[in-house]
């Protein structure tokens, strides 16, 4: 199975070299509120139906507007969620009281499957498959509540073209490049189409620095 | 005499434009005009940026470089935070996101920072959420200011 | 009548259309309650909602064909959810809606009670003669317009369109057949204790009210 | 002993049919139906619908037993919140020669006919064992029309869907 994996994976970005050790996290965190404190205190909760429903009738009038053209439906999924991204991190920098930026990928990659995903989601996707330059890792979901509930339409193409929670990769892509990250983001595989894992990889492309010139070195 | 009061809020975004002004206590201070506050908004951005600048020579690099094999970048330098008159405090907090909020206060005003971080939770909320709002274009909703004036009018009237 | 295309005999082997993980976990196999109690952070339904609206408005000229849009996509919510929370009733009270009043009851009570952790604050039957089709669901302050600031050149517009669609779709999924629509009618003026003070106003067909009468007879 | 279940949707449309043969008392699952009454089904199952539409709006309950005969088949109606019929169409043993070749041959004879499912379509233990069956498939059925892409009146083509009436009914009829 794991061989699988790997082999699977690999075809999709550069063979990945055993991974160094983790650098040390420094917590970005004040310790007032680590983020099951957070999730229980500060967040302003609602039925996660009511999520999961209001997502579910947006990504069926995509469908339905796009005429079941999956490759614009997941264009327009993602375009939504980068909209959201850009607002979103707002809201995650005030409640998680975050006050100085990751100085890292790899801590990035940390706050955004532990304090992101925990907040907005309640959940905890795992971070697994870096590669050896520390640029690229991917997110397993256990858990995905919005494919609570889903079965793709049987009509032979959308397990093959459509990726259900793709505006969590324009969520992704949006709030990180409003704190000077510009990454790239998709799917991989999801268990509404019959993989076995639901995974996103996650790529750094480069830091954004308006205060510098452009590297020329 | 007003101890303790805050007297005006002002938000500018990443470019330097003034998208909000609120003027709290009519009696605190003087009224100026929108284009002074513009003005001001564009003067403080533009300072505050060059204070980021004036780093110490020997402070380390602001450089994104790679340290143990994994890019790194260190946190950008903050620039003017404070700024103060015989009559008012003027204390900035810029998010990490590049946004500036302006709180005018009292100059024995406490607990200033807890107040900014407050009104920048409101702002997530009722200005990020808002479908209606553009970014980066001028703050017009009624639920922030309703929300933000009750705020500010508990801690006046403290 | 004629059969569906699909195979009929029992055992037969099924077409294998879609695929399944090979835990085979699919949604037949999570319980339905599963989710009955779970719960999310209210930012990210304020997000997706706050696209809906955007990406609706994109799609439409005036703000009717706004709130028809969010209206739509609120609808089909609504026939889930009728079933949804009647499966998950205790079996002695598994009853279906047979007349008005039970019916709007079931949206006051059970469906504002699932989506927005609270009751609907009022029920209320037109008290106009000529409209004896119509009644009122009040909602104090909608859920869905928590962060919603309507700009004011569209001050006719209550983006709780979408809960009207929802009520929608629970009463036709349960053979009411209704037209939904929401009101801004708090009042605007400073310390307004209710500003988003949301009316849905349910105008049902005319053979509901014939049937009802109907039924009364019998 | 067979079965002829199917789902109505509000406009009068089959959204999902399934057939089958009792799995109990050494039943072996196995339709018995022959082709002209298979037939005869689907429009006894159809003409039902008018006692439906009667009884519907003066009884809320969503199983709404044995509500209609024709000769020796019994129609055993489910109606759903949102109106949409979930009809059993069955035969006690010996209503047609189908049947007895089939179904009941097996008979263990460990129970009486009399109380076994199917041999009295209104006796309380077979209505117990329709409503149990009618219960697991509202159960899959809300989980169907739960998934956004599906729309009323949408014939219901999972395959998964289909298995699980298929399981229902080896276990309760």
């Amino acid at each position: 199975m794991a061989a699988s994996k790997a082999s699977r994976l690999g075809e999709e970005y550069e063979t990945p070299k055993a991974a160094p050790p983790p650098a040390p996290v420094r917590p970005r965190l004040t310790l007032d509120f680590p983020r099951d404190r957070i999730w229980k205190t500060r967040i302003e909760k609602v039925n996660a139906e009511l999520v999961v429903l209001t997502y579910g009738t947006i990504v069926a009038q995509l469908c339905k507007d796009f005429d079941s053209d999956y490759v614009e439906v997941n264009k327009q999924l993602d375009k939504m969620g980068y909209n959201i991204g850009l607002r979103l991190i707002e809201d995650y920098l005030a409640k998680s009281n975050t006050m100085r930026r990751c100085s890292n990928f790899r801590e990035t990659a940390e706050m955004v499957a532990k304090v992101g995903f925990k907040i907005f989601l309640n959940i905890t996707p795992t971070i697994t498959n870096w590669t050896s330059d520390s640029k690229q890792f991917s997110l397993v979901f256990d858990e995905n509540p919005f494919a609570d509930f889903v079965e793709l339409p049987d009509d032979n193409r959308a397990q093959d073209e459509l990726w259900y929670s793709n505006i969590l990769c324009g969520v992704l892509r949006g709030a990180l490049e409003m704190v000077q990250m510009q990454v790239e983001a998709h799917f991989i595989s999801d268990v509404l189409r019959g993989n076995d894992t639901t995974e996103m990889r996650v790529s750094l492309i480069r830091y954004i620095d308006d205060e510098l010139p452009p590297e020329d070195d | 005499m007003f101890f303790r009061t805050i007297f005006a809020l002002i938000i500018i975004n990443k470019a330097g434009g003034l998208i909000y002004n609120k003027t709290f206590h009519e009696a605190g201070l003087n009224k100026i005009s929108t284009n002074d506050y513009l003005v001001l908004a564009g003067t403080f951005h533009g300072v505050h940026a060059i204070t980021t600048r004036l780093n110490p020579v020997k402070a380390p690099s602001n450089r994104t470089s790679m340290q143990s094999g994994i890019l790194t970048r260190p946190d950008p330098p903050s620039g003017l935070e404070v700024l103060e008159s015989e009559n008012f405090r003027l204390q900035c907090f810029t998010t990490l996101t590049g946004i500036k909020f302006l709180l005018f206060t009292d100059t024995t005003q406490a607990n200033v920072d807890l107040t900014i971080r407050r009104i920048y939770e409101m702002y997530s909320d009722y200005v990020m959420k808002n479908p209606f709002y553009q970014l980066e274009m001028p703050i017009r909703c009624d639920m922030f200011d309703r929300k933000l004036l009750s705020y500010i009018r508990e801690i006046n009237n403290r | 009548m004629s059969h569906l295309a699909a195979g009929k005999t029992a055992g037969a082997k099924e077409a294998a259309g879609l695929r399944y993980p090979s835990n085979g976990k699919t949604i037949y196999h999570r319980p339905l309650n599963r989710t009955k109690t779970a719960e999310l952070s209210q930012s990210s339904f304020a997000y997706l909602f706050s696209e809906m609206v955007t990406y609706a408005q994109r799609r439409v000229t005036g703000i009717q064909e706004l709130e028809k849009r969010l209206n739509l996509q609120g609808h089909p919510i609504g026939l889930k959810l009728l079933d949804l929370l009647l499966i998950r009733e205790p079996a002695r009270s598994q009853t279906r809606p047979l007349n008005i009043i039970s019916l709007l009851h079931f949206i006051k009570i059970n469906i504002w009670q699932h989506l927005f952790g609270r009751q609907a604050d009022r029920l209320e039957k037109s008290s106009n003669p000529d409209t004896p089709d119509e009644y009122m669901i009040v909602d104090n302050e909608p859920l869905v317009n928590a962060y919603v600031s309507v700009p004011r050149e569209m001050s006719q517009l209550n983006c709780a369109a979408f809960v009207a669609g929802i009520i929608e779709g629970v009463c036709d999924g349960a053979a009411f057949p209704a037209r939904v629509t929401a009101h801004s009618v708090g009042g605007k003026e400073e310390g307004e204790m209710w500003p988003g003070k949301t009316v849905f106003l349910v105008k049902f067909q005319p053979e509901v009210l014939e049937r009802e009468a109907l039924i009364g007879r019998a | 002993m067979s079965y002829y279940f199917a789902v109505i949707g509000t406009q009068d449309n089959p959204l999902f049919e399934y057939e089958f043969g009792t799995s109990k008392q050494g039943g072996d699952g196995q339709l018995r139906f022959s082709d002209q009454v298979r037939h005869l089904n689907q429009f006894v199952l159809h003409s039902s619908l008018d006692i439906v539409e009667e009884i519907q709006w003066t009884n809320g309950q969503l199983y709404l037993k044995a509500m209609d005969k024709f000769f020796n088949s019994y129609i055993s109606c489910f109606i759903t919140g949102g109106n949409v019929k979930f009809l059993l169409l069955h035969q006690p043993p010996g209503a047609n020669s189908s049947n007895v070749i089939g179904g009941v041959g097996g008979i263990a004879a460990t129970t009486t006919r009399s109380t076994s499912i199917g041999a009295n379509p209104t006796s309380p233990q077979t209505e117990e064992a329709v409503k149990n069956f009618f219960t697991e498939v509202y159960d899959n059925y809300v989980k169907a029309i739960m998934s956004p892409f599906y729309k009323a009146n949408m014939e219901i083509k999972s395959p998964v869907f289909r298995s699980r009436v298929a399981a229902a009914g080896r276990k309760y009829l």
